[in-house]
């Protein structure tokens, strides 16, 4: 019942050789203070053999409901996606999984060359420049983007779009008040941000404004006006993606002007997880490579004239620059970042197009069928993406109370984040959803609805 | 094998690999769904591959990456012990890996029990009294618990304590975190015993007076070395009203032996993907939970798991409101906790000791097999890493780096070099709980065979590697000239003018 | 929707180069007579993609109880132990799972390696000399026995127990006939192999003698005294064994005089996949090797010197031999010969006697507490390792259908096979049950039957 | 990496991986379970390592094995094509992996129903009434087939009939299966156009008139041809009153374009590991259903499954009487079976054809690209694979095991050499369809460097591999003096007298 393979005998061996008898003699050794020194076995579950273990934890993983097998509505930040059998099967080969981070370039040029093609990929889907290694996930990397525009200010302002995902919001918060940068909230309009809050609110001390895109409503922001109205100052455009399978189909944000995109890329390959890991994206404009944050990785050539990669621009980083580093970040999200390179080469060109239509297509259809239901309407007369937000005739708790018990997991109750919209729910429809499926949910609505009255 | 071309280069116009459902509703124009202006003019220049072809390319690159299922792997601070395959199973099951984060609680009651009770687990180990596991990583634990001194000191009307104390040799993200919450850092020495030196605390201390936020320290050190004065420090920092942070990263080393609470200390961060025997993954994703003292709690991170023993149920809590909010979406690298919960609950109290003592035995017949070899810097018994320094070597012109690259050739991934700072041409080597002893003997002998090598032929050791798919690679170049991404000529252009490759 | 890489453009281009315009052509320029070309689609079902048939086939497979669903006691030849999931993560590794016979050593010293390793491991259960790299079965491996046994000659005898399992003496009545040779079953005396029966039996002509140890009820054969009276002959003492895990703890066939040991290695590492694939293992004394069915790996000498392994003596096998062949066997199950290299690897010495151990307690332990419930009784008084056989006061049918009612799948109803055990079951209880599990089927028991009256 | 050591030599005595629960019932000697005599008196001397040393053994093994997975696989006869990981992933779902076989029917509906399925989809393929999934592989297919054979004619009461006759470039397992089934063989000479020589087959069944009881045709056969006469083939045969044994191990080549039941085979054998792509797992498993004609189905190895409309239930048919009983205990190599049944839904009828049709393009590519570098004995237009002879290299002394060995060196898997044996110094090559034609290129570049070099260089040829982990292998040696198993200190003396280890 343990991963320490030497024997007893085998570590008798080895004290003595280190010139002790017992494991206590060393431990004496050590110089820990006998006044700090644990007495007593700590309290802990004793230890389960592998078999007992599986057991247990099968036990306690089928106490969740898994989209295997409930049909699920939820999106609001998290994607439920189709998923290739050859995506895992390549990103958990061991050569990857347990390797650290490629400090050693010429036994880690697999890691290293996926990173490389995984920025490629992040610029291709974004059209920006320059992406970095991967950070946290899409909430630190917003903040990571704030950071990036304060830059060494003492003081400074970023402007945040309400439609930005919450929990977005509440980091961003949080690392406003430590870092010391004031955040300002732009109201709304319609479900988008309102362009003349923005213009008003947009100051000299703006060092950037941050518009989620699609919003976390699934609405679509008007985001070539406001590229008008930021680049009038000097604050950065930052656009926030939770759902990157939208660039598929949207215009990226390369394209309408974004200084800088951050997101998470939890939706391109890797599981919902119950929220973790994700995946932090970051991709920016050519001048602000030398400011990033977190890992980058660079093609070079060795002592043999041979193309390699390797960790570069690491004067940026906290072990070299440390309290003058460009962020705090070292371990970052790695074999996540390749779990999307392998993804997004599975999709290719083609494939990763024609997921954007299908979540349009299929969230479309889904709109339409459910605000055709009396007393459902849709919150908002915006163009979307693959999320909607509808009106309900009764509280989104009572409603997806009502669908949990025919195994689904209804929409994203708004007004536990939005006061003013009370009985409205947020419905994700992906490319993983069947027709089937939404008919489904259709006719419970229905059903539901139906026998409330 | 000798070079892979990148996916980008393979491949052809038509190519694909997986396949979407056919679509089963009825077909509109994209136009009719949205504005033009919405829509993406191009597809993204992604690669035009089969599936075969993705296979091979990712199979190959796997084949030119070195992995702890491969070989010995000493990288010291990174604590690359063996990673149970039955975490991976276990991370993987439906119930964990296909579950939504945003899912009902009545739905996800085994995700918070687990929750639950890792939190308890971890605060058993440290000693503190309770957790939070949403930080991602150490380094994101390392500001989560400074903005929780941060919180504390404003809740107390000291919101202008700004210096954070920093022992010489810590790792580089302790400094950073410090600035990125907004604190000033100060250096602190080590002593000869590779301790913090306790007068120039003193004197630190003095000279700041008032304004010491907290003392940030990994116990055992970056050296490997138990700080003998660590109940002297505590008192001291607390008695200048500061905060005692411990970086958790070295924890493999102290499980079931001495705990961060008992000696003092305020706040705590794991890195689980070290202690915790999570896999790397080439760099992440890891975890980064941060337990906190009783003073501390309310400022905590939330939702925090609870447990309502009458309805029998788990939910999560509402947070104080105190709290500093949050510090990511959603709960934290679960598929991550899940591994960490797995193994805690394999070895129990007892095998979780057995695990430390083991990391620390281990440390300590590599260090005394090698000392006659390389220069030992601080001449103590070591907890479960210790550094060396290659001055000796140096003198015949073989550096640090150069032992690092000869390594290579033995079929090992080489010990971690240059850090800590305070040693010159540092080496260090953290052999963990998992190897056997013959693996440590071969170590030892490639070791011995390095130094010796760096007598008799040092130009051997200069050149090397020998074994290796690449040889050594022109850093300087890389970042003098960034080449951070493909931009041959599948890429469409960038819409900004700036030219997206500089060669 | 395939896994054909190139485009039609590029098969177009292929077909220029070939030097016809269009597929049809070059079908008709390979001659297939056009009375014989096909005329319609294949009538099967329209292609699947991959997320589609993923639900299909998620659907099929829950339609099936599975044994981390079901508590289940059924052995009679197939066997649930702990898989340590070490096993799987390491044999499933691509480069052993797309790899073909290794033909090519230079490039296949792993599996060679490996199948080195698992003759020798297999030879260290047994106690035998020699073993080959696998067959289909333990049906077909103890087919095997008796084919070697009877050789060239136009007509033979071999002699089986009838407590050998019933689709294997079912398998080896089709072979028999097949070759030609005649096959005989010794009748039973109390759950055993008649020594008696065995005695008359014994002729001349008497080429091999079958037994299976422990037997199909469970229990252990008179395996000494039935080699006393088979080697007074010529005959071959053929062990067959369904359930290698006995070895453990049970004296080896080596030791007690077998000529060949024929079996079923399911129970070493693989999963019971609804009984296949399956794993024959196949060892003998030396003096058979040439004799020997199947592959074989050995050591040998490189031309620079260094050890590595090859296919060898493959003068015995049909691609050399052709018609005078010792066997026909081509293709084996190398894979799973590899997963109980690495699970026999993974229990090891100590860990491969516990399993013996366990296996033996747990289920003496279970047959102590079902005997102890009114109306049950041992239907056999003999030892056994890990399957026994009971007498039960309802028919075996009833009380599995009960049983069924509670997640639980019951014991083989012995009825099936042998009509003079009226209302028998053998149950089996491995080291993967637990004590509870043993507890709650006794309970289910006493209720099923406590409810009957 | 160049050498790594047997699993016996590794570990420590007390070491080891894998833990069993703890015992959770009373404990009793075992002297008192059983008697003495019954109980093994030492461990058998497995290995004792731990669970890192196990990984870091097999992972080290996989190394240095070469699969599809890695590059291409030419090996004629033997379609290595793409192993899709969809269909790993089917079979390792817990509903099929983790079922008992003797489960009650009403608990095993969706394994019946799969195989129900499957049956019919193979009978569609094929062009044959009804199938078995029994047999395990394709030699397990053919005595099977042969059996069936055999019973239909002492059905008939022909059983006198003993006669099978096999092309001579018929795979070994045909004549050795028909030997197996009692039979005895005669060869049929193959004519100038690769097919059999139907003026011989005509002598050969005047001359056995009477006792011909079948023919075994592989068709396309193993020069990857097809047999023009094969109507005309199967009319004389019928009319001799033999069957038609059809060796569907070449049946990638014909999926949608032509079926051996049309072509009046009376038994047919599939090769699911070649034709379905499931995995051969370095030899193995495999599967090899055996399809038969309306007047076979009695004799078919049973239980079939059947479905019952009314109930809408899946069961297992009792067997005809006519059966010829089981080839193997339970219903064949079931998880292996699912891979197949995967791949044909994943495919569809187009998608089958597409995938003959393309297999038979691009060994059409290869073969016209390479056929002025080497030798291409029947100059037809090939199915899906072909067969080149290296005669002319060998005028240089380079044979086709010396080309074979060269091509190690490029990173691909060689064809299948010296066989079939009609075609002196053969390279059977067999490109498959799911290769690319850059692949495709490269291996032509490859083959047309090496004809190249066993003019200029053919020493280098011969001595051939230079890039291998190990060199050319003594087989002969190996054959002299058997070492078949490690006998090293650890293994305790065999109970026989008889040495374990020649050496
Ligand atoms: C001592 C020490 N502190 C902090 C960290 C940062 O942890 P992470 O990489 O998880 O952010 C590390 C990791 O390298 C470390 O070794
Ligand atoms: C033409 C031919 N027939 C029969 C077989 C035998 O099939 P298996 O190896 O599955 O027994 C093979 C396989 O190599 C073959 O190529």
């Amino acid at each position: 019942m343990s991963y320490v393979p030497n024997t007893t005998a085998e570590q008798q061996a080895m004290l003595r050789a280190v010139g002790v008898e017992t494991i206590e003699d060393l431990l004496t050794a050590t110089s820990i203070p006998e006044q700090v020194r644990l007495k007593h076995p700590l309290a802990l579950p004793p230890a389960l053999p592998e078999p007992n273990l599986k057991r247990l934890m099968l036990g306690i993983s089928e106490k969740n409901a898994d989209l295997d097998h409930y049909l699920s509505f939820l999106g609001a930040g998290s994607y439920d996606h189709i998923l290739p059998s050859v995506v895992p099967h390549l990103y958990k080969r061991a050569e990857f999984v347990t390797s650290y981070t490629p400090y050693q370039p010429e036994i880690s040029q697999g890691m290293l060359q996926a990173i490389y093609e995984f920025q490629t990929m992040i610029c291709q889907i974004t059209n920006m420049d320059t992406a970095n290694a991967s950070l946290y996930d899409g909430s630190t990397a917003v903040v990571e983007a704030a950071l990036l525009a304060i830059g060494t200010a003492t003081n400074g302002e970023v402007l945040v779009s309400r439609a930005l995902d919450p929990q977005y919001r509440a980091t961003l918060r949080t690392y406003a008040w430590a870092r010391g940068f004031t955040l300002r909230e732009l109201e709304l309009e319609q479900g988008v941000t309102s362009l003349a809050a923005l213009e008003s609110a947009l100051t000299p001390e703006t060092k950037a404004v941050i518009i989620q895109h699609p919003n976390f409503f699934g609405n679509l922001e008007e985001v070539r006006a406001i590229e008008q109205l930021v680049h009038r100052t000097n604050a950065l455009y930052v656009i926030a993606i939770t759902e990157p399978a939208s660039l598929g189909v949207l215009a990226a944000p390369g394209d309408y002007g974004a200084d800088i995109v951050a997101g998470e890329g939890q939706s391109l390959g890797s599981p919902l997880g119950y929220g973790g890991p994700a995946l932090g994206l970051f991709a920016t404009k050519q001048n602000f490579v030398r400011r990033m944050p977190g890992r980058l990785v660079g093609k070079t050539i060795d002592d043999r004239g041979q193309e390699g990669y390797v960790l570069t621009l690491q004067t940026r980083e906290q072990h070299i620059k440390r309290e003058r580093a460009t962020s705090n970040i070292c371990t970052n999200q790695a074999l996540l970042a390749l779990a999307t390179t392998v993804y997004l080469a599975a999709l290719g060109k083609q494939g990763f197009r024609e997921l954007g239509e299908q979540c349009l297509r299929k969230a479309h259809y889904a709109s339409e069928r459910i605000s055709a239901i009396p007393g459902f309407t849709m919150l908002f007369n915006r163009p979307f993406f693959d999320e909607f937000a509808v009106s309900a005739p009764l509280p989104a708790e009572q409603l997806n109370a009502e669908l949990r018990e025919r195994a689904i997991i209804g929409g994203y109750d708004l007004s536990r984040e939005y006061p003013e919209f009370e009985n409205a729910m947020l419905f994700a429809v992906t490319e993983a959803h069947t027709r089937e499926d939404i008919d489904s949910l259709v006719a419970a609505l229905e059903d539901i609805v139906g026998s409330a009255e | 094998m000798s070079t892979e071309q990148l996916i980008f280069e393979k491949g052809a116009p038509g190519r694909r690999a997986a396949t979407l459902p056919e679509l089963d509703i009825p077909l509109r124009p994209l136009e009719s769904l949205l504005p033009a202006d919405h829509l993406r003019a191009e597809p993204a220049p992604l690669p035009e591959v089969s599936e075969i072809e993705i296979v091979r390319h990712f199979t190959h690159l796997s084949q030119r990456n070195f992995g702890v299922d491969m070989g010995f792997y000493p990288l010291g601070s990174c604590t690359m012990k063996y990673n149970p395959k039955l975490n991976e199973d276990m991370a993987a099951l439906p119930g964990f890996a296909r579950v939504h984060p945003l899912e009902h609680e009545s739905l996800t009651q085994g995700a918070i029990q687990l929750l639950f009770e890792l939190e308890q687990y971890l605060a058993e180990i440290s000693g503190m009294k309770r957790i939070t596991l949403q930080p991602a990583a150490g380094a994101h634990g390392e500001i989560t618990g400074l903005m929780l001194i941060k919180a504390y000191h404003e809740h107390r009307g000291e919101g202008h304590r700004n210096i954070v104390l920093i022992p010489d040799g810590a790792h580089g993200t302790n400094p950073a975190s410090a600035a990125l919450a907004g604190y000033k850092t100060v250096e602190l020495r080590s002593d000869a015993r590779g301790g913090v030196d306790v007068h120039h605390l003193e004197e630190v201390l003095a000279a700041h007076e008032g304004n010491i936020a907290a003392l940030m320290m990994t116990n055992p050190n970056t050296l490997g070395l138990f700080d003998e004065h660590i109940v002297e420090i505590a008192e001291r920092v607390h008695r200048a009203g500061g905060q005692l942070y411990y970086d958790g990263a070295n924890a493999n080393a102290i499980m079931g032996i001495t705990r961060p609470g008992d000696m003092g200390f305020d706040v705590v961060h794991f890195n689980l993907h070290k202690t915790c025997s999570t896999p790397h993954g080439g760099g992440g994703p890891g975890a980064g939970p941060v337990g906190v003292a009783e003073h501390l709690v309310s400022f905590l991170p939330g939702p925090l798991p609870a447990y309502d023993a009458e309805s029998d149920t788990y939910y999560w809590a509402e947070n104080d409101p105190l709290s500093i909010g949050r510090v990511r979406a959603n709960c934290g690298n679960f598929l991550v906790l899940v591994r960490a919960y797995t193994y805690i609950r394999f070895n129990g109290p007892d095998g979780l000791r057995h695990v430390s003592e083991s990391a620390i035995l281990n440390a300590n017949y590599v260090m005394r097999a090698l000392q006659d070899a390389y220069d030992l810097p601080f001449d103590r018994a070591c907890m479960h890493e210790f550094v060396f320094s290659a001055n000796r070597q140096k003198r015949n012109d073989v550096h640090a780096l150069d032992i690092a690259k000869r390594l290579l050739d033995f079929g090992v991934h080489p010990p971690t070099i240059y850090f800590p700072l305070i040693v010159p041409e540092a080496l260090m080597i953290e052999p963990t709980e998992t190897e056997t002893r013959e693996t440590l003997d071969e170590f030892i002998g490639m070791m011995r065979q390095i130094a010796r090598e760096s007598i008799d032929e040092p130009e051997k050791v200069r050149q090397a590697p020998y074994t290796t798919v690449v040889g050594r690679l022109d850093q300087t170049l890389a970042a003098r000239k960034p080449d951070l991404r493909w931009a041959g000529s599948a890429v469409s252009q960038p819409a900004s003018p700036i030219p997206s490759r500089v060669r």
